[in-house]
């Protein structure tokens, strides 16, 4: 049941055993049929359930994407890949004017049972194009939700969950994270979708983040356990609704916040965070909750200005230690 | 067309044209606020075009689809309390004018963005042929509308696809203020469909008969499999292009020439392949009620007190849907709540 | 000198200025020329300036912005204006993949001097398509500058500001804003850009705003104050960059923050607002910031649950009291 | 054509192809990281259209675009250096690969997400016209960015304006692994230019003596006044669609067959209506470079000497460039934030 797989394959099985199991799932987007995906996701399944439910689509982001919207308005299920987030920029009136409203306009007569996946964050070197994040854009958007798996047993699951929802959803998937191995236990019952995760308990300060990041955040903890700071570490796994409880008894418990997030601050992600969690936790605050995240430019080309652009566990470190010392 | 067919589609279009000049007044009077843009002038494309769908049809369309809501067979109660923002209205309220949805009637939506109709009826085209049923889907969409990137990226994948897609343009020359001339490279926007391989014929869009026929030709076509289809109607609105807009921008010949009946010039019209210069536009254009209560006459088919029935019976139908509008009771937050809500299904989503 | 106008008058007289000092000004949107404009700010142009300076467009969002980027490229100064940021949904690319990264991806050769001006915020029965405001998804992007006039005179500064700036810059104008009065004073010297304004003196809170919500934190001070709540209200002017200093400056006074925007809140506007004054002044705080905004709903059509979607005074008036207790 | 600007192409291939190998090869070694997208098969493109321009024209093009940048005049130092993300390189590094500027050689840049190039070529075309400038913008785009919607959208546009753009189409079959029959519902891409009335073209895009006769016919026309001209030059790329692909979609043969040279055969799958058949793929194809070669050669024009000099020159640049590119610095953060920062001219503005 048990076994140790690339975030890739977990996606690959999670999409496979859906489409074995319902025929209104399809699949479609750039390259995902016969050339198994930019990330290898759909790999096989062309061959195995054919171009109509492995559609490859020209380059036609805002509309395969409003397509989506169609096929779910007569009860499709349709599996959107936007073959990274930035070219997300051009399908965000289907995803927000559509299908995030339809629902709702419609005086609820038409649920939308939308998934649309997309790598997001900065890669290696793919420059300021390529280097979206837009999280913090699809989370203001009321009728959304977003999750952010960390590991390949949260995406196995939450892609599962995203497919037989009603609602639309958006699953960010990193980048970086396709080509990592982790655990996939198929046997093991999903908790909720937008359930946060305590993946290291911790007393001095609790460090809130998601998606790559968690990994990043996870060995900062371990260097901070070095130095006797205990960081409790919270994956969030979904970014609409956050999990705010989970988080609330942390920050309760530390009386500490760090939030991290890859993008850069200013209006990101950690801004809602931070704010949502001052006004659940402040008069048991030590002191202000800090913000780790990108520098305030585009990211560069450059190797090194690139990582030194984003989040590095050196920086979560520090950042952790000055936080505690206040 | 039988008798019973030909006197229903004037029914409509007589509804259609005293639905919305009564939408008109209730603006005036405060009951309807927003943007509300009005039908009249177009019937004969609303009515041509849904009269030869079948109920199994989808139906996707815009901001400007009162008529075709109505001809489709909502309730004109439902769609005045819409209007007015009731809850009895088709959608609780929530959509108001631009956003008129029914499910059970396969009325897929008014959208309100430009262009949003073209995706939205392919991805149903696309169901429909993953399925291999027997089903179309009529899109409807605006001269100005066509320039929207969607539209080609739509209709590259419907046509590539062998989509069971009705494209509908209602050409009415204008894109709020700016003339077709003005926004197109290519006028004629039948035209347009070369670029994808998809038949495409333009049509005289206030003769009600021939947008019937048309229609039903292309509807036929679809259903033999054979991909998607495009037709232009060539109308005209007789109003701005929503109440907010006086229309100071159109010549005021070209207003009284399309408002004024005369069939002759419009077959002269007709037959010009390209479109119309403003002198044959101000020496034609009938109004396309006129014009089938006319051929209905002619025919010996409606005598003058059918008419009188009719329009009588729509009068009392529009006065009945602002009466239930106004009795209507207002939604709740709590009903506002439901409706972003209808699709929790899963108890694992909180 | 000063006067009494509209605030689509002063747009104007600012676009009408700017057209006949520097004939690299253009600008271009759905009806801006013929037409004069949907909200008259540009009555009168095209007769003045000619087709060519007033460039009537197809409905091509996407593409008439990028034309706008790449006129800048050669050095013009185009005024995009989007008909309402609803549109915007399909230039976010233009926006943000080209003009605030070209600058900055080129090496700093192409400096972009474009400015977009869009209606936002909620009107009046537009529902939920044509209600969106998207200010946060604007103000995450490093390289683009947001202004956000309140006030005819503003409207007036910074509109002929953003022109005359070699910055990509957003002016987000309140659809029910243009036709508010104000004074214009020309012989009045601008502020910089970003300077936020205090509106109103106080002592016992301190209040945030901007664009539209600013009349309301107005009224809502007087009610305050007929009660003895003295706020101090502060009009943001800016959203990127924030004039943080301001802002401090009066929350360090206070003691007790409270923000008020349009849109919901849940990853707004106001999350970035509260989070950045909370690390600034964190140990000033008497309570935890709080913020009013619109709820986490689509905008309803019908007229009173829309106007329940967003802050009404009394909302403002309640919550300051609360905050006030605490 | 004269023999020293056959030469000069003909030295410009070669140094394409060589640059490009190269590049792959400092990709291998780590030297270069991210999306590397190489020109390989397509050099007579862009020799044969950049020959054509003149200096004062502009040129907007994709991530495809190494050799459009050094056909330019960017000289390969900084290229290199840029592929690197060395402070020296064209765009200090910041833009890489994708991202190439020259404002000297009014190189407008490398755009990567697809369909940008064209807006960005309008809205230079569009300023070229308001100022009644004698200069043109050539706008790149591969086959796959045909079906964005900002295709239609901008074609449109400078149509409708009659701006000065040369649409240059490099049709090389495939948008990453999707051949062009499977995104495009009409494959002949120049035909797609119908719905805008912009006057187009097919050209042998493997002959770059048919490119430049063509692009220099068509800049002709745009310089009298008369609007935008569209050509799609049918083409091949020898390569995956970038380091990361390894092309395992296309069939060998077919690959096979257009890195074989076959003047004869191209000849007749040149005058073919329509794109032509895998059997015709595969019996046609030669590599243009070799093509040229042959031509200067049969005329009497190239010794094999001159050739190897060429050759070695080449080799000694690219060579040079990848000293270059090692040895500059790499860029400080303070040189990011000043990038960003070179639009800040106003005091008012901080
Ligand atoms: C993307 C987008 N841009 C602009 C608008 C504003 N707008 C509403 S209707 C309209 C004109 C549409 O013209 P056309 O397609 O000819 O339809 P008509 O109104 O004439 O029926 C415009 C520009 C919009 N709703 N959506
Ligand atoms: C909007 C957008 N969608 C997808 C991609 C990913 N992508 C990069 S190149 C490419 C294929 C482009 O094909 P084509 O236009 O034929 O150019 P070629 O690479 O063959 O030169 C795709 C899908 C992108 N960069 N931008
Ligand atoms: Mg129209
Ligand atoms: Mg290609």
């Amino acid at each position: 049941m048990s076994d140790t797989v690339f975030y890739w394959q977990a996606l690959n099985q999670a999409l496979d055993m859906e489409l074995a199991e319902d025929d209104s799932v399809f699949v479609l987007g750039e390259d995902v049929g016969l050339y198994g995906g930019s990330y290898r996701v759909t790999e096989g399944l062309y061959a195995k359930y054919g171009e109509w439910r492995l559609r490859d689509t020209p380059i036609s982001e805002g509309s395969f994407t409003g397509l989506g919207v169609g096929a779910a308005l007569v009860g499709m299920r349709p599996v959107v890949e936007i073959m990274t987030i930035n070219f997300a920029l051009l399908a965000l009136d289907s995803i927000i004017n559509m299908a995030a409203k339809v629902p709702f306009m419609s005086g609820g007569q038409f649920p939308m049972p939308l998934v649309i996946r997309m790598p997001d964050g900065v890669a290696k070197q793919l420059a300021a194009q390529h280097s979206q994040r837009l999280e913090q854009t699809l989370m203001n958007v009321p009728g959304l939700r977003i999750a952010v798996p960390a590991t390949p047993q949260d995406a196995w699951w939450q892609l599962r969950q995203a497919i037989r929802s009603d609602e639309p959803i958006i699953l960010l998937e990193h980048a970086l994270l396709y080509f990592s191995k982790g655990l996939l236990d198929t046997s093991r019952e999903a908790p909720p979708m937008h359930r946060a995760r305590v993946h290291r308990p911790g007393k001095d300060l609790t460090i809130v983040t998601y998606s790559r990041m968690l990994d990043l955040s996870l060995r900062a903890a371990e260097q901070l356990a070095e130095k006797g700071i205990e960081a409790e570490v919270i994956d969030l796994r979904s970014l609409r609704p956050i999990d705010w409880a989970t988080c609330a008894t942390s920050v309760d418990k530390t009386h500490r916040l760090l939030v991290v997030e890859e993008d850069s601050c200013y209006a990101g992600t950690g801004a809602e965070i931070a704010a949502g969690l001052t006004e659940h936790c402040f008069f048991n605050l030590d002191a202000p909750p800090v913000r780790i995240g990108g520098k305030e430019l585009p990211i560069p080309f450059n190797a090194t200005l690139e990582a030194a652009c984003i989040p590095r566990p050196s920086d979560i470190v520090r950042a952790a230690e000055i936080l505690c010392s206040r | 067309m039988d008798r019973e067919k030909l006197i229903t589609m004037l029914h409509d279009m007589l509804l259609a044209r005293a639905f919305e000049e009564r939408a008109a007044e209730e603006y005036g009077r405060g009951n309807i606020a927003g943007f509300l843009h009005l039908y009249p002038g177009e019937e004969a494309v609303a009515v041509g075009v849904l009269h030869a769908a079948e109920p199994s049809d989808y139906i996707v369309s815009t901001y400007r689809e009162h008529v075709h809501a109505l001809v489709r067979g909502i309730p004109a109660n439902s769609v005045m309390a819409e209007l007015f923002g009731k809850k009895e209205g088709c959608c609780r309220g929530m959509g108001g004018s631009m956003h008129l949805f029914d499910r059970e009637r396969r009325f897929m939506g008014g959208y309100a963005i430009v262009g949003e109709t073209y995706p939205v009826a392919t991805g149903i085209g696309y169901t429909i042929a993953m399925r291999d049923l027997p089903e179309a889907v009529i899109c409807f969409f605006g001269d100005g509308a066509v320039n929207q990137g969607t539209f080609h990226e739509s209709l590259n994948m419907a046509a590539l696809w062998d989509l069971p897609v009705l494209f509908v343009c209602e050409n009415n020359h204008y894109q709020i203020g700016t003339e077709i001339h003005r926004h197109s490279a290519v006028p004629e926007v039948y035209k347009r469909a070369c670029g994808y391989h998809i038949p495409a014929r333009k049509v005289d869009g206030m003769d009600v008969l021939a947008v019937h026929q048309a229609t039903q030709e292309a509807l036929t076509q679809i259903r033999n499999g054979t991909g998607p289809q495009f037709i232009e109607f060539e109308t005209y609105r007789f109003r701005g292009h929503s109440m907010a807009d006086p229309g100071s921008y159109r010549p005021r010949v070209e207003v009284k020439a399309y408002e004024k009946e005369d069939p002759i010039t419009i077959a002269i019209a007709e037959s010009l392949p390209v479109y119309p210069s403003s002198e044959q536009i101000a020496a034609a254009g009938p109004d396309s009620i006129d014009q089938l209560a006319t051929h209905l006459d002619q025919a010996g088919h409606l005598s003058s007190e059918t008419l009188a029935e009719l329009k009588a019976g729509v009068a009392e139908t529009v006065e009945a849907a602002v009466r239930f509008a106004t009795e209507s009771p207002e939604p709740s937050l709590a009903d506002a709540q439901a409706c972003l809500d209808c699709n929790r299904g899963m108890e694992v989503l909180i």
